[in-house]
């Protein structure tokens, strides 16, 4: 028997597989597919303070192997949530992991103070990458001091395993990444979306309402794999990789890069079973390489 | 919560209806869940380098004792052509059931429904299932030419057929909402529509100034088809609504056109 | 009749379709297909001041939607290209433009100096963002301080007009492109490859001898039209935009976000016809939306 | 200046010669240009989302009366079985002719071919090509067990054959250099080989050991075919030549093997 189980800042999850935020809603929707408890986790949707309508329409764009997104976070805020989301969602057994989303420093803040009073919620993912967003998101996130700063000041009042999700669209993400684990950053996840556009010749008109979105889907895999192998080794703390992963050839590809789990995103919208079969893949994987633990595979990359 | 699935169904039928819109009929090896008016399916669209996300379809029929569930597909692009040139016996990944159905009719409702390009399949559907009386039964489907509309005698039996095209070839000359039933739309109890955005606007318009119920189903650019991505939103007097779970089926009073 | 003719740096191309540097050799192979004065340009394969072998084999991953390359700049150096290639091609009825590479300042300006002498040669294409080079390369190119002084010192002993290739490894492309604009680059062209990685899952090794390499093709398409469009709304010299371009729909985005015109790159690898099939595509476009020129279009995205 | 070519070539065979090799031909509506033994197509994989750029497949045999040419396709990936797929009828987009030809022996020469795996076409087109006696051909060709092997019967026209598997199945048992016409290399002018590297590799060194002219087909992978991308190198006495344009046919004494 494989052990398909991992561990990541005192977290235990059951395997390595978790759904990435934006991608699975509040886990309820994939309910409505299979029970979550197979998963390793859920990143929640991305949550703010307050509520936010999001982008206007069309905040999507069909691209090469990949897809652009405009949403902007859209969601009712941290109040709601707590109030109408959490209790019906808390008692899924897997671990359930809030996507925190700020404006300002202190935003950031005391939406972490609020989910961190929240028994059943994991580990808070610090999204500092969203490009989105006017206000805050990426802008946090390319640059060494301000992922800083606001990395500080949240794990100051964070008690719960603290995940920073990382931007690629930065010339080096090993700087980002050692900046955030000097701040107290308990895991590092990458990547977010590439800002990306996508033009309709005939109309002459953007095809996203923002002009820009973010780029997701297998497209990405090559650029999340480098950077992914870079952060690896340019970092103590664990690493969860994503960007692409449609199948578990692809999700063992990262972990052999070094990720100690990974996260599947775009993949969901092709066929909300995917991470499930990734599951199943990876024991395969195991089995036929004759190893015993999923953790073996991590960073096991031979150069 | 309605379960929802992903399945491999097979392509029983595929025969062009005219030139642009096919009748796809796909069967389940299992006994399939119940699909209403209105509600859609998310289908696969393989084997080609140029798609990369599933395509919607309203339901246009289902028969439960076959374990069947056709389509009619309207070629608009890359994925419905390909869609259009599966072969019979080959397998189609699908997504469902997804979506609301339309608030059915009460038995003594007359209804109008109004369906253009690929807005037709559902509003035949929803004839067929409504369970009125034939008289209390309108369609009108508009289209460009005559050769755009489908051969739907078959619903003759289900309402009062009328057609509209914009060069006069079929039925009365011009857009739906010029046709004559428009006149007299206070006759109605509900009308429902489908169809082009600008089609649904207008009788939206005309539904508001009778004062009669009225239901559009919208067709959004989706990437999930089930509510997670967010990307199919309708701006509503409650917010920002996803068309695939809060829709596709709106009542125009809680849109913002 | 629609006028296809572009006007870059006082230099009139035919048409805005051109060649990308190392994927249509020095012009010779493709007038095994087709005679090159259909296209607006060829940018020559990326030359060096000595030999150079390129990196060991194998150098080439395919990937979905695209493909990472590792070949380093394998060329057999300025003088060899002089004595030897430069006569066989020299009278091609359409401009050849020299795609230099250093892996100092020097270099740069030594190679420089030589192409300059090349009367047949209509510009110089700096690239300072080949990711495949251990020295020089992208190291230049993703940092302002040194992208500006290459720029600066190639510009003194360069007489022709001078195209800056841009890296998109970079958190803010349009801080380089100024940059180098403030040095006295005529034009940038973008973008170069994106740094990625593949793995072979089974064999749990890099599938690049070099581990990592640089993706191109359809996959990178939304990244680089929004880079050009950045670009283009950041600084007044012309832009040539590349990325993924595999269709005349393509090469209209690229120049409705800003270019003046495209280089085809990767796509000439799947059919080397594509560029003048592009070419055709680009005059229909033309006048289906009445338009005369094709310099109509550059820029002319709505907003 | 040999003039390439990309083309839509139609599908008018496609036979299974075995469970994993396939004989495809192609049929040109104008008059196709000569090929020769060694050279190669580069074939467009249509129709599927994983494959990105063209593979290359040796010539099997030509035939210029009818404007057709034959591949023999091995399913060894994603690319080759989907190609394995096509059905008469269909197009194929082709680039040729690619690469350099094998170098042809003399009137008199004996001949040694040694064909592996996919390395088995452009061993029975030179042979066929060869224009020798019968009994100064000699083909060897190895697989790993007799159902691997696909039927050449029709060869035995021009020259001896002889099999290796490595269960013993047909023919000696063990690789093709264990084979008993290595005992006598010497009597040969001329060795020929394609297929896995190992066993080149393996055959060279016999050759070189033996003093015998020996030229091996390589299968590097490839990015264009025609000598742009200069990815499908292979490290030579003269340096990083290109497989596609240089190759695929090498000297052994080029090789830095
Ligand atoms: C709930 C729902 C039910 C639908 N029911 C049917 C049906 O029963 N029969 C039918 O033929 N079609 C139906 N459609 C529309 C169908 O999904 C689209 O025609 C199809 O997705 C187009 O894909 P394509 O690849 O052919 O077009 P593409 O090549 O992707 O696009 C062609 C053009 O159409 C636009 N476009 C693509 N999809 C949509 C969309 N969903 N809404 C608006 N514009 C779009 C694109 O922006 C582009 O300009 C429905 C859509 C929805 C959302
Ligand atoms: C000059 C030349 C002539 C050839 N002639 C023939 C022929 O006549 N018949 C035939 O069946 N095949 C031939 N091949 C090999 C053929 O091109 C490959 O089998 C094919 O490209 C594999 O594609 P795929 O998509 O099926 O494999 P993929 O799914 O892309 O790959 C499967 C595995 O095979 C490896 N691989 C893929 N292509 C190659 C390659 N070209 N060299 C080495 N390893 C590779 C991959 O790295 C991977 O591990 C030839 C190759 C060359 C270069
Ligand atoms: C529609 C959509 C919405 C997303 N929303 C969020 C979000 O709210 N918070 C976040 O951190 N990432 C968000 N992401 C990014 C994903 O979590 C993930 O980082 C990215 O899509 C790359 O992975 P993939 O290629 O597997 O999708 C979103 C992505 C998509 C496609
Ligand atoms: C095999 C290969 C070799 C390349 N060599 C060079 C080079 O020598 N110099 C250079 O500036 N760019 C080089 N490039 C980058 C291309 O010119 C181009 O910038 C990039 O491929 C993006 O365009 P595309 O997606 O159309 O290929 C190379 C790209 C490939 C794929
Ligand atoms: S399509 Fe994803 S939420 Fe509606
Ligand atoms: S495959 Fe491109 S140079 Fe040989």
């Amino acid at each position: 028997m494989v052990d398909l189980a991992v561990k990541i800042n005192n977290l235990e999850f059951k395997n390595p597989v978790l759904t990435a935020s934006g991608t699975s809603g509040n886990a309820e929707e994939l309910m409505d597919f299979y029970d979550v408890s197979k998963l390793g986790g859920i990143l929640l949707k991305g949550v703010t303070l307050r509520n936010r309508d999001g982008n206007a329409y069309p905040r999507m764009a069909e691209t090469a192997s990949g897809m652009l997104n405009a949403v902007g976070l859209q969601n009712k805020g941290i109040d709601y949530f707590i109030a109408n989301i959490y209790p019906r969602i808390k008692d899924y057994k897997t671990h359930l992991i809030a996507n925190v989303n700020g404006s300002t420093v202190e935003e950031y803040i005391e939406l972490t103070e609020k989910v961190d009073e929240l028994e059943n919620i994991s580990a808070i993912e610090l999204n500092i990458s969203c490009p989105n967003v006017k206000e805050g998101g990426m802008s946090f996130g390319i640059s060494c001091p301000s992922a800083e700063a606001v990395t500080r000041e949240v794990r100051r009042v964070c008690n719960k395993p603290l995940i920073v999700k990382l931007s690629p669209n930065v010339t080096d993400i090993t700087e980002i990444a050692k900046a955030v684990e000097g701040q107290g950053a308990d895991s590092v996840s990458l990547v977010n979306t590439f800002l990306g556009m996508a033009i309709d010749a005939e109309k002459k008109i953007p095809l996203l309402s923002t002009i820009t979105g973010g780029l997701s889907g297998p497209a990405i895999k090559p650029l999340a794999l480098r950077m992914v192998w870079q952060v690896y080794n340019a970092v103590k703390i664990p690493v969860i990789g994503m960007g692409g992963i449609m199948n578990a050839t692809d999700a063992i590809e990262f972990m052999l890069a070094g990720a100690s789990a990974v996260q599947v995103g775009t993949a969901i919208f092709k066929d909300p079973f995917i991470p499930v079969k990734i599951i199943d893949g990876i024991k395969d994987y195991l089995e036929r390489h004759n190893l015993e633990s999923a953790t073996d595979l991590v960073g096991s990359l031979q150069l | 919560m309605s379960k929802k699935e992903v399945k491999n169904l097979v392509v029983v039928e595929n025969v062009a209806l005219n030139s642009t819109n096919f009748l796809i009929k796909l069967k389940s090896s299992e006994s399939i869940p119940k699909i209403e008016p209105g509600q859609f399916v998310n289908v696969e669209i393989k084997d080609t380098n140029e798609i990369f996300l599933r395509r919607p379809f309203s339901v246009f029929d289902m028969d439960y004792t076959e374990n069947t569930m056709s389509l009619i597909v309207k070629i608009l692009g890359r994925g419905s052509k390909k869609l259009t040139e599966i072969k019979k016996g080959e397998e189609l990944s699908v997504v469902f059931p997804l979506g609301k159905t339309f608030t059915y009719p009460d038995i003594n409702d007359k209804i109008l429904l109004v369906g253009g390009g690929s807005g037709v399949a559902p509003m035949l559907f929803l004839a067929k299932e409504a369970g009125l009386k034939k008289d209390n039964v309108t369609m009108l489907l508009g289209a460009r030419t005559s050769e755009d509309h489908i051969n739907v005698q078959k619903y003759e039996q289900y309402g009062n057929l009328y057609f509209t095209t914009e060069d006069g070839s079929l039925g009365e000359k011009g857009f739906v909402t010029a046709h004559s039933v428009f006149k007299n739309l206070k006759t109605y109890n509900k009308i429902y529509a489908c169809g082009p955005d600008a089609m649904m606007k207008s009788i939206a318009k005309e539904a508001d100034k009778a004062g009669v119920f009225c239901e559009v189903s919208l067709e959004n650019l989706m990437a999930c088809g089930f509510g997670v991505c967010l990307c199919c939103i309708e701006p509503t007097v409650k917010g920002n609504l996803c068309v695939c779970t809060e829709g596709p089926v709106f009542n125009i009073n809680d849109l913002k056109w």
